[in-house]
């Protein structure tokens, strides 16, 4: 195949709109911290577009690409510092330049540990966590993206699918985010009172730029401008949709007020649950499926009260529930008139439901030995003076919001 | 001379304002505080979780006067301020012993 | 003709750039209203969404553009729930998947309604907001935009045309605000004193935003990557620009300062009246249309004053006063050099100014009686207390900004 | 050459992420100035777009892309009023209509004085900065992007390369901005107390929509959906997250915390450095450019101290040194395998240099005479009673936030 | 009557105001303001610029009450506002001449 | 003991607080405030509508001290926060009944 200019049109713009997200991912979660912690908030995110882009370029897309080694366990060494990477298509053979297709999957590779941050917002130390994710995208992303994007197992073998990221994005990180939180602990204060979000109108703007980067995520999987291209577009979009209003609808049934942060958690379960099979199900399926995120990511909220962890920000009511979900319902939902690489039924759910317990556990496993290791040797946490005070001034010297002069 | 310090509700502000300035203050500081009192407070949301607010968002407006203008202010605030509803606030009174007004280092009532 | 790929990249990023702008229509009015309402302002756009969304699919979509019955009023059943709507192009042959022209025209359905938020901000209560929008959407937008874009009356009869929304979205919208305005009754205190937006930095920041989308609103609507494309998107900045610029002169020239707040309204109401004429109008014509834009919608400001109506954030001056503006001077300037669709001269005027009215009316009429009709049914004004402390509070047991703990 | 769609995608939706830049930069700038002057620096940054688009189009884009008069010193004006610009690609032959080049080309002339207005934030009177910013952008800036871009004396005399604009965009605003600053002195209170940013968490999100932008700037300015473009977008990204990532270590490593403005300062560096050299080196190249970047331009942080002027948001640390490290590292790194344009060695080197000095010194001289024959016809300083009081109030009658109400 | 200004520690509010609702204090309002003490302020750093900041973030809540609940009050505060490190805060009390509530335009003590 | 209050223009607050730190205070607490006063105000415009802002963005200190240190205290405000045009502010000061350092339990002049 040649590469083909709207391809890599598509794809181009699909790769700026998922970078975007990063920087969207950092206002909704900053939004919902205190004030006083808002900019380590943004800093999490951020720091991964700087960590994950070099650690990608000289190993971690080697290992996720090139290559198939250990029975598909893990790729092989050829791509390290993106060597022999050029303008063509001559190693994947995509209809867009290699290093477009590598570039794409790496705004995946960011985004993923950025969005473990909420879960452990206003009490991780910086310096622990940038090694985390350096480590963690290295042996915990960078596997995962191969057994399910690269050639590996869980493609080749399992035969599961997952469109855009709900086994290697979501689960993986939702997963990690759970690991993290039990070897952190809860905030200082974390069950007394309510801990407030600051502001809530940067939190409702994130979401907006989640939703408008999404797009990129799930229609840029397809790899191409074409049909399935246009198919992944709607159907996240009325996912999205869909969620945000079953979130508001489920807040009022069970006594509450519609709130704002209730639908652009709502929007952004949605955009989870339809991550792995935006381009498998047709626009019915995307109908449950954002029905399913809406009502269930919402009751999801209440395991971290009943199960007693501190979850910040409910990365794993939101991300590992709405991940299961979709690559759950992506088994029974498959519609082959949509995409033939997914027939739906009882195998493939079988294999959809072998593939969540898979990543599920090899990133929680992980992540939890990464997170105590570190403890050990640097410590994960935050003192208590620097969280009562604030981590922006303990960790960056920095204040989000200057007393007007 | 005394110092009045008024909570009410936000949205008098203006209205009180002006009222003051009739009654001949020239001068007063205001700010933004959260007041807790007999008023209800409110429930808020965050993710589900419900919980009451008892505290609301009011004014607190400061006027130092002269000891002869403040039953006037006093009633002037009084009146502008009720709405007749829990929240209306209050109005306090405190003894004032010198203001210095800094751009002419006029003192006592000359600098009020 | 064939599904393009070319076409399909531009026309998948512009929906996305369609949709992104209610995200920032949400933060240019929400910068304008006071905090206390900061949040429900927002939901009121977001909540489109949502809700549109769903509409869409269900029957709006069907209405506006499947088949074409009781002579160019109304689209049949046809497409109910996107029956039949696949990956390939069968139903509407554009260069384009089905899907996404529907995608793409769905934006445009999501953000019309949101526009009349502004008219309505701070005094209406949320559940009616939303009846109003998900009825307006079926019975006033699907129709109308059948009549210019789905081969109904206004494009087969009356012969008027519409590049990107003048009549469907700004006149639609405009007219329907006014509708609710006077129904709604003004704001408690309204015109004792200025009220005065909470947030400038965020409106400005939302007309960035918008700017930035409009160029999918008006240089997709060429349904292609094209020189049509590239004319319109040229044309819409122009607009833009100019107007913006003769907004701030307009100020000064009457005694004011030029105002940020002015320069963004400035360009927002020539994006507005570029929107019917983009495709249309040579660059001396955007030049005059971005002229008139600014200094007309400046004056038109003065409206609510005269005539005693509060439309809390101007709807009524930029974008049904835009959108007139546009429509008609689309029929002086048409330039059959770039579009031989429209001609331009006093056939073509006559068409547009018939087909003005017909918006105007159909929308102010059914706008007014749902309003009526709600307003009998729920009530469509919050509480005065709740007016009072703020609908955040009041309806959505929210509060946008939180004291720093 | 005919017009090609996909090529027409790319340019289209490139076009529009530099128009976006203009609102992040204004974000970006924003955040860093006093609340008082909050709404006076969005506007200087978004008055571009209205003032240099009027420009453009009449006059400036002819100075610069119509012909080549005077040995390669100025083009003609053929163009003025975008004379004869049409639907095709006639006049430039790229494989994107005429029209859509020329806009593409409006982004840059944008979105250069905007850059300027960091360094003379919080003291310029505003109708000075508008009469600056348009004599600037028809005799600095259209002339400085003819000899690059438009085929005069340095791209076919000196022989100099400039891929996105290091030296049109950022050695020429970075020079016209040190002019300003000699010309205006610096701001009451300077030196005395360290002037602090009043909303960081703004500053992070405009660097967030610059770096998105960015894309489309650097990809972009291959004029083509292809595989010199992917190039150009993994050099930018990667040079940008290097860069970024080398801040804050200089930043500790310097005995200080590492910040999230350092961050975000480090990653601008970075891509302000790639900008001309993203179509021409290989990905080692970008990791070298990226590392050069944030830790010169960190250093380079202290020169208004040692010099003692004030600049006030580092735009001379950051754009004209980032902008001539491109230039010249350019000479060494370019990649004749990536683009045979440009073969780095001695030769290119040399011809790099000697743009580099150009471009300065044009800029710098030209720069300082407008300043200061504006200076002296009405005065470029605000009064003092402004500049305490705060520019918003005193040049624009607004104020940026409002008291809650 | 008094007025009892604490200057205490932000996340000592909530835990505060609880306390002093046991005490039988009705109301009270609270504003955020930054305090200069023994406290040693921090460092802050701006592209490279290191300098001192000696203002930290500190909540100010204020108390009008009857003498007879003053004492309550103050032990209250303390205790509950104490952590034992530097920047716990302070309370002052001040003489207050007159209350006035607002809604009913009660005087003195029933006002409070 | 006095609770010296002070409204000053924001741009003096870095400077009064360098002057009384030289004067011997150990401690001051500053919030922003919105006065009202002779200074003129200003006008602003919203979408064409112009209106008078009577308020300014002054900053509003509070030290408390022990007598002795009153007077300095005062003209060290005054002469720092003067630049001789409207809208240099005012200066209160109140008596205070007692001061209690919530970390230590002193009371009194010990505690200020
Ligand atoms: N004892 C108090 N000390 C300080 N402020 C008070 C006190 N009581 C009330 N306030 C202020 O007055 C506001 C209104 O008081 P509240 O009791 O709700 O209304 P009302 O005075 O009408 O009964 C409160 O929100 C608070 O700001
Ligand atoms: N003399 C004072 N006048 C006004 N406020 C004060 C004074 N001293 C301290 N404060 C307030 O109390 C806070 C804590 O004071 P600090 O001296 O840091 O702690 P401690 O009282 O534990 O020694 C300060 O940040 C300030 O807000
Ligand atoms: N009577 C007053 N009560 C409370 N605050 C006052 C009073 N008079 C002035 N102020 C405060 O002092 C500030 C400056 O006062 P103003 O009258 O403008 O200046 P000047 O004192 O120089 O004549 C006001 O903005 C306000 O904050």
């Amino acid at each position: 195949m040649e590469v083909n200019g709207a391809d890599t049109s598509w794809i181009l713009i699909s790769s700026a709109l998922v970078l975007f997200m990063t920087p969207g991912l950092a206002l909704f979660y900053g939004g919902m911290v205190r004030a006083k912690n808002m900019l380590a908030m943004l800093m999490m995110n951020y720091v991964a577009m700087g960590v994950v882009t070099i650690l990608w370029v000289v190993v971690a897309a080697s290992l996720a690409f090139s290559g198939n080694e250990v029975s598909g366990l893990v790729g092989n060494l050829g791509l390290v510092g993106f060597r022999g990477v050029g303008l063509g298509n001559e190693i994947f053979g995509y209809s867009i330049p290699d290093s477009l297709f590598l570039g794409f999957q790496m705004m995946f590779a960011i985004i993923t540990p950025a969005l473990i941050a909420g879960a452990v917002a206003e009490r991780m130390k910086f310096s622990a966590w940038v090694a985390f994710v350096a480590i963690w995208s290295v042996i915990v992303y960078a596997p995962m993206a191969h057994w399910v994007w690269g050639g590996g197992f869980i493609a080749t073998q399992v035969k599961a699918v997952d469109f855009a990221g709900g086994l290697v994005v979501h689960i993986n990180a939702g997963a990690a985010a759970l690991a993290l939180v039990f070897v952190l602990g809860p905030r200082i204060g974390w069950g007394n009172s309510v801990i407030r979000p600051h502001n809530l109108p940067l939190t409702i703007l994130g979401a907006g730029i989640l939703w408008f980067g999404w797009f990129g995520f799930n229609a840029g999987s397809a790899l191409g401008a074409n049909g399935l291209a246009a198919q992944a577009f709607m159907t996240t979009h009325i996912a999205a949709a869909v969620a945000a209003t079953a979130w508001i609808v489920a807040e009022s049934v069970s006594g509450g007020k519609p709130t704002t942060l209730g639908f652009v958690s709502g929007a952004v379960a949605g955009l989870v649950a339809i991550t792995p099979a935006a381009g498998f199900v047709n626009f019915m399926g995307a109908i449950i499926i954002g029905i399913a995120a809406g009502v269930i990511c919402f009751m999801a909220l209440r395991l971290k009260t009943m199960f007693k962890f501190d979850d910040s920000l409910d990365v794993i009511a939101v991300h590992l529930v709405g991940g299961i979900l979709g690559a759950l319902l992506l088994g029974v939902l498959a519609d082959p008139a949509v995409n033939e690489l997914a027939t739906g039924g009882m195998s493939q759910l079988t294999a959809q439901a072998i593939s969540v317990v898979i990543a599920f556990a090899y990133s929680f496993v992980l992540s939890y030995v990464i997170a105590k290791v570190l403890d050990m040797l640097i410590g994960i946490r935050a003192s208590e003076t620097g969280e009562r005070e604030g981590l922006d001034i303990a960790l960056h010297e920095e204040q989000a919001y200057q007393m007007a002069e | 001379m005394k110092l009045i310090i008024a909570y009410i509700a936000p949205f008098k502000l203006d209205e009180v304002r002006d009222a003051l300035k009739e009654t001949g203050v020239t001068g007063l500081s205001a700010s933004n505080v959260q007041g807790f009192g007999r008023q209800a407070g409110h429930t808020e949301t965050y993710r589900g979780a419900e919980y009451d607010v008892d505290m609301v968002p009011k004014v607190r407006i400061e006027v130092l006067v002269d000891d002869s203008l403040a039953p006037a202010v006093i009633s002037s605030i009084e009146t502008t301020a009720r709405t007749g509803s829990i929240g209306d606030g209050k109005i306090a009174v405190l003894p004032v012993e010198d203001v210095i007004r800094i751009r002419t280092g006029e003192r006592g009532r000359d600098a009020v």
